[in-house]
């Protein structure tokens, strides 16, 4: 469906330059949610936007449908952009037009029948939650309402692809849960691709099928969520995905724990986390396990688990231990304290 | 002082000042001249003291601003002619003006009077006996013909000749484009003993300067007369 | 004593101010007729443009320079033959309203282009991304967005207009810039003059007080 | 040191009035960090704009130090205002002026020494991890780098309170940790009181000495943070709160597990996730527990655990096993499926 | 040919682009140091800004208004006793600078209040959030930004300077407008004219190109 292949993108200021994508390659399915992640400046918005031509790749070829975009004339690339939907990190609403114009526009001048755009801009500003505001203009609007406008203008369009840079960004947990929701259930429902950039990694975990990492300009990482979220193999993406888990627990706590036991970091993935392996090593085996940080993250077809544990016992009961841990599947590794 | 400042409007005053400012330097006079477009501003300048003279006015006018504005200015000789003509792309004679015509004058209070007089002597219309120089079409009291009288920018007359049957055009615009007063006017003023003629204006304090009469001098030379005839071929005359 | 003043000027004031009006209004609708769509182009065809045409811009940039470096009363006589074939006449106000929109289309068309280069790039980039036809997205978002500062600018562009209409007396179209000339400085009526400059102050007020608020209202921010 | 006074905000439009703060009234003691959370449009930029009167309350008191900011004339007020600092929900950069200058003109336009200009910008720069961009302009940044050097321009004034407008929502979770730290830094070797809003949890939670929840216009719960995610009152804190751990597991599995036991939630708090309480009642009771969901989440002070279990067992030894968590000052609580 | 009409005309051309230059240059910096700050308070006491001062505003609103409503040929004589005065004669260059600067003056005033009114508030908020007095973020925050659209707004004020020179030559003051109207108009010498707008063309198409690329370096987004 989506096909970026060796993508470069340089820009160029007066004599210097930034390469901002360095010969990116990836490949979004039809009906897949594709996820990117990467640390600030490290050239999703560059891809994203390379993605709709938006950005013109200084080399590579953009493919949707097995159409290279870069090659297009005005009116087929017009053609081909008006199936993909995005949402922009910066809103980009229309200051003269009500939040109703700012949705109903784009489906006006898209020839969308007269009634079908009533219907419609109802529809999704009810589902974002502004109904009420129909009629109030953007600068009297917050930061997340805005956001949530130019969400609905994206979904109004209902378009096949849907690009998304951070939209969720500025918006609170609930509201950035019952957008997600409706990601997926257009995602399902329509089998709209989606193609989103985002920095939480809730996000990614609760709705993407893939993810790719990006750093410094190149995709350093790809893979289905679960692979990349229990056995990331860049330096980068074990930030990420640590990050959340492991890195909380303060040091001073680590090291005077390290004196009454081992401290480790059990990965365990679905059907896993319904099982109690910690009671059962309790039980089994002569040690005391204790939940020093973690949690376990409902992903969108599976959950993963992630725990610290502080394990108390004599060497010999702590290795049996851990052998069974590794037996059911479950990554154990030691934690420098 | 063998210097003065002398304002002139463009044209011809201003090109004869230049003949007289050459051969006054051949005496040790300094003329140095500044070129005006409006009517008012040489008066008002020379009333200020920012001009010692100027050279562009009939003495009609000059009595006008005097009364007007109170300036102390007294003429001290006089200088050119400018006759002026009526002149017509369309028509060889002014009896030809037919009903509703259209006839372009002047629009300035220094020319529309003269223009309407003009017409008037043509025989074409009546001006009001009682108008002074700042006389316009509204003072103009019998108009058998009904005739529409156009007022324009005396500079335009010459380029919009084509919209009117006739005009009534000052000699030195009419030069320029080509008219000259004996061939092509239908109708023109005498150019002996013409009432228009200009003078040279100073403040009446200066009035017996002897740098004055120096210019006087120089100015209703031979030469000079010579330099006028030659120069524009009747259109403008000397008036000494 | 007013009333006889009325009485003397009362006519020839009402018919300047009407003459005026229709040098002022014909003028400026053909202008932004012309200049509009100019403005328009002008923002489309420049580097990085919708429609970037380096050919077309260097074109159209410098003929507008050429005719905005010519003053208005030589560019008024300049114009003469153009203005006998268009209009007919070279003189009154169908003379004028030629040289009218000569000296104001180009300058709409410079106030245009300012107006719409201030526009958000993000949101046009936002259009553009739903492949919305260029035409489209220049009317009902570039225009749309620019509207005040386009009213603005109509309005500085109005104001300039009446003062040029100023001039138009030269050929005999009348106005009231006109009648304070021929009566208040060169026919020693300064009554007339003073009566006729506040007409033109109450105008040129009027305008620009209807252009500010009309600018404000559309503006949204 | 900060304190708003029953504080109004309506804004008006036309005929229509929006009540964005009603009857605002909060307490910041100086050297606290006060977090502000709430849904999008509840009222949290408002306020915090009229703590430095960018918005003048309709009513109320604005007190920074004792005095009242809404009596002071302007000079006075700007005086007051050259302490606070601000970091704005939009950046609001020069887009004329390079990196570099967005960060040094207002130090130069407060009269700070010249040679300690440089100093402070290459040191904010330098935190903010910008130093590479410095002779850059805005318009070439991302947008988490303008983030960043809108949070190096607040800093680099080292105000006396710092309010701080969601100013790590545009960035990845590397780069919020590193802002945070810095932030907790600033807080105590320089004793900076910082206000500021979020709608990240997380944030709250790792910097945070109180919080405040926001809910249309009014502030409907306020506490230590550890009380309030302990023991949220209101419903929408509630809903804030469990978000994280209760929420993400599908009703479905929830539905199939209770089948075979009791599904219950723990929230517990500080040295009680040390200890291995899960571990204890595996042997003494006739219980099996399993993880479902939940973490434990280090606080800037203590920690709070919330998992989700399961727990198998007959119904007796349940009932007894709970009745050792609960003595052990474990909030238990049910969870209907 | 090109030598023999330049034997003949070089000098008066070169006079007359030196006056223009003169009667432009001096009023233009002039009108800059009065319309620029002007501009700058009529953004400060609006409705809204930051030392609103109602009073203050209507009546330099009004003013401009009114200087702006009077054609510049009117203007020019209205003056007179003033500049009498003030320069202590009516004609020459020295006679029409304050003419002309009564002229732009307002008009630059006009053109900085919208180019101000531009500046992304956002960036001012910060910058009073941060206590910085007015006066310093007038000059380094809002200038600053504003920097390009007041640099195009100088340059068509300048632009429309230029013209108003044109008429100028009327008070005796001379330059390339006005020798281009003597030669062309009075005295029929066309190829004087149109060698005089060609200069005149050149002059405001290089105003227009270096305020353009200075404009375009100044904007950086
Ligand atoms: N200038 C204004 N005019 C009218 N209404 C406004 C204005 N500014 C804000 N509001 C309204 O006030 C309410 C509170 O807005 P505020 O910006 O404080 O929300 P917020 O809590 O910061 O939301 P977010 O998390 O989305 O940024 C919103 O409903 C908003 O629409
Ligand atoms: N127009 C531009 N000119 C020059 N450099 C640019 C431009 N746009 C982006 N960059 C640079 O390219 C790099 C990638 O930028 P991009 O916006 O893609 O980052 P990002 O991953 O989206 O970051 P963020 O999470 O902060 O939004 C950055 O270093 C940025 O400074
Ligand atoms: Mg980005
Ligand atoms: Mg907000």
């Amino acid at each position: 469906m989506i096909e970026l292949m060796n993508v470069t993108k340089t820009f160029t200021t007066g004599k210097k330059t930034v390469e901002a994508l360095k010969d990116v390659s990836l490949r979004i399915k039809k009906g897949e949610i594709y996820g990117v992640i990467g640390f600030s400046g490290a050239g999703k918005s560059t891809l994203i936007r390379c993605t709709n031509l938006l950005e013109r790749p200084t080399e590579g070829e953009v493919l949707i449908d097995g159409v290279d975009l870069t090659k297009l004339k005005k009116g087929q690339l017009r053609k081909e952009r008006s199936k993909i939907g995005m949402i922009f990190q910066h809103f980009n609403l229309l200051s003269t037009a009500t939040v109703y114009e700012n949705v109903a526009r784009p489906l006006k001048l898209s020839k969308v029948p007269k009634h079908e755009i009533n219907e419609r801009v109802e529809k999704y500003l009810k589902i974002v939650g502004l109904e009420e505001k129909q009629h109030v203009y953007p600068a009297q609007l917050s930061g997340g309402q805005k956001q949530r406008v130019a969400i609905a203008r994206a979904l109004a369009q209902e378009p096949e692809v849907l690009l998304s840079d951070e939209a969720t960004s500025a918006l609170d947990p609930n509201t950035t849960s019952s957008i997600l929701e409706l990601l997926l259930r257009v995602n399902k429902e329509l089998g709209i691709t989606i193609f989103l950039i985002t920095h939480e990694l809730d996000v990614i975990q609760r709705i993407c099928d893939r993810v790719g990492v990006m750093h410094q300009g190149e995709l350093v990482e790809e893979g289905s969520v679960i692979d990349v979220f229990t056995k990331p193999q860049h330096p980068q993406t074990k930030d990420f995905v640590f990050d959340d888990a492991n890195f909380k627990v303060p040091d001073s706590i680590k090291k005077g724990l390290s004196a009454t036991g081992r401290i480790i970091s059990l990965t365990f993935i679905g059907s896993s986390s319904s099982e109690p392996f910690l009671a059962a090593i309790t039980k089994k085996y002569e040690v005391v396990p204790s939940i020093l940080a973690g949690g376990i993250d409902q992903l969108k077809a599976n959950s993963v688990g992630k725990l610290l544990i502080h394990l108390q016992g004599d060497t010999a009961e702590v290795e049996k231990a851990i052998s069974y841990l590794e037996e059911r599947e479950i990554t154990v590794e030691e934690v420098a304290s | 002082e063998d210097k003065i400042l002398v304002g002139a409007t463009g044209g011809p005053h201003e090109q004869v000042m230049e003949k007289v400012k050459e051969l006054a330097a051949d005496e040790g006079i300094e003329v140095e001249i500044k070129t005006f477009n409006d009517y008012n501003t040489p008066n008002s300048a020379l009333d200020e003291g920012s001009l010692d003279a100027n050279s562009y006015q009939t003495l009609t006018f000059l009595e006008d601003q005097k009364e007007n504005k109170g300036y102390e200015l007294t003429e001290v000789f006089k200088t050119l002619t400018f006759p002026m003509g009526i002149y017509s792309e369309k028509v060889k004679d002014i009896s030809e003006l037919k009903e509703g015509d259209k006839i372009a004058v002047p629009n300035d209070p220094a020319n529309e009077y003269r223009a309407l007089k003009l017409f008037e002597q043509a025989g074409v219309l009546k001006v009001d006996p009682e108008a002074t120089n700042t006389a316009t079409a509204k003072d103009v009291v019998e108009n058998p013909l009904n005739l529409e009288i156009v007022e324009l920018d005396a500079a335009q007359l010459p380029a919009q000749l084509g919209e009117v049957q006739a005009a009534t055009i000052n000699t030195n615009f009419a030069m320029g484009a080509g008219l000259t007063i004996k061939d092509d006017a239908i109708f023109a003023e005498d150019t002996e003993n013409n009432p228009w003629s200009n003078y040279f204006v100073v403040r009446t304090a200066n009035k017996d300067d002897e740098i004055v009469g120096k210019l006087k001098d120089i100015y209703q030379s031979d030469e000079m007369k010579q330099f006028v005839e030659e120069e524009f071929s009747g259109s403008v005359v000397p008036s000494w | 004593m007013i009333a006889e003043f009325w009485t003397e000027w009362g006519a020839d004031i009402t018919q300047a101010l009407w003459e005026t009006i229709l040098m002022t209004a014909i003028p400026l609708a053909i202008s932004i007729v012309v200049g509009l769509p100019l403005g328009i182009l002008l923002v489309m065809t420049r580097k990085g443009g919708q429609a970037e045409n380096r050919a077309f811009y260097s074109i159209a940039n410098a003929i507008i320079n050429v005719i905005r470096s010519i003053p208005f009363i030589i560019l008024l006589f300049l114009l003469i033959p153009v203005t006998r074939f268009v209009a007919g006449t070279t003189i009154g106000v169908e003379g004028v309203i030629l040289p009218l929109v000569v000296y104001t289309a180009p300058y709409i068309a410079r106030l245009m282009e300012s107006a719409l280069l201030e526009v958000n790039k993000g949101v046009i980039e936002a259009y553009e991304s739903m492949g919305i036809p260029t035409i489209k997205i220049i009317w009902s978002v570039i225009v749309r967005e620019a509207r005040s500062t386009i009213i603005l600018g109509l309005t500085i562009a109005t104001i300039g207009l009446i003062g040029a209409t100023a001039m138009a007396g030269l050929v005999g179209a009348g106005g009231l810039g006109d009648l304070a000339y021929q009566y208040g400085h060169l026919r020693f009526e300064p009554v007339v003059m003073y009566v006729v400059i506040i007409v033109l102050i109450v105008l040129v007020q009027a305008m620009q007080t209807v252009g500010n608020i009309w600018a404000r209202n559309l503006r949204k921010d």
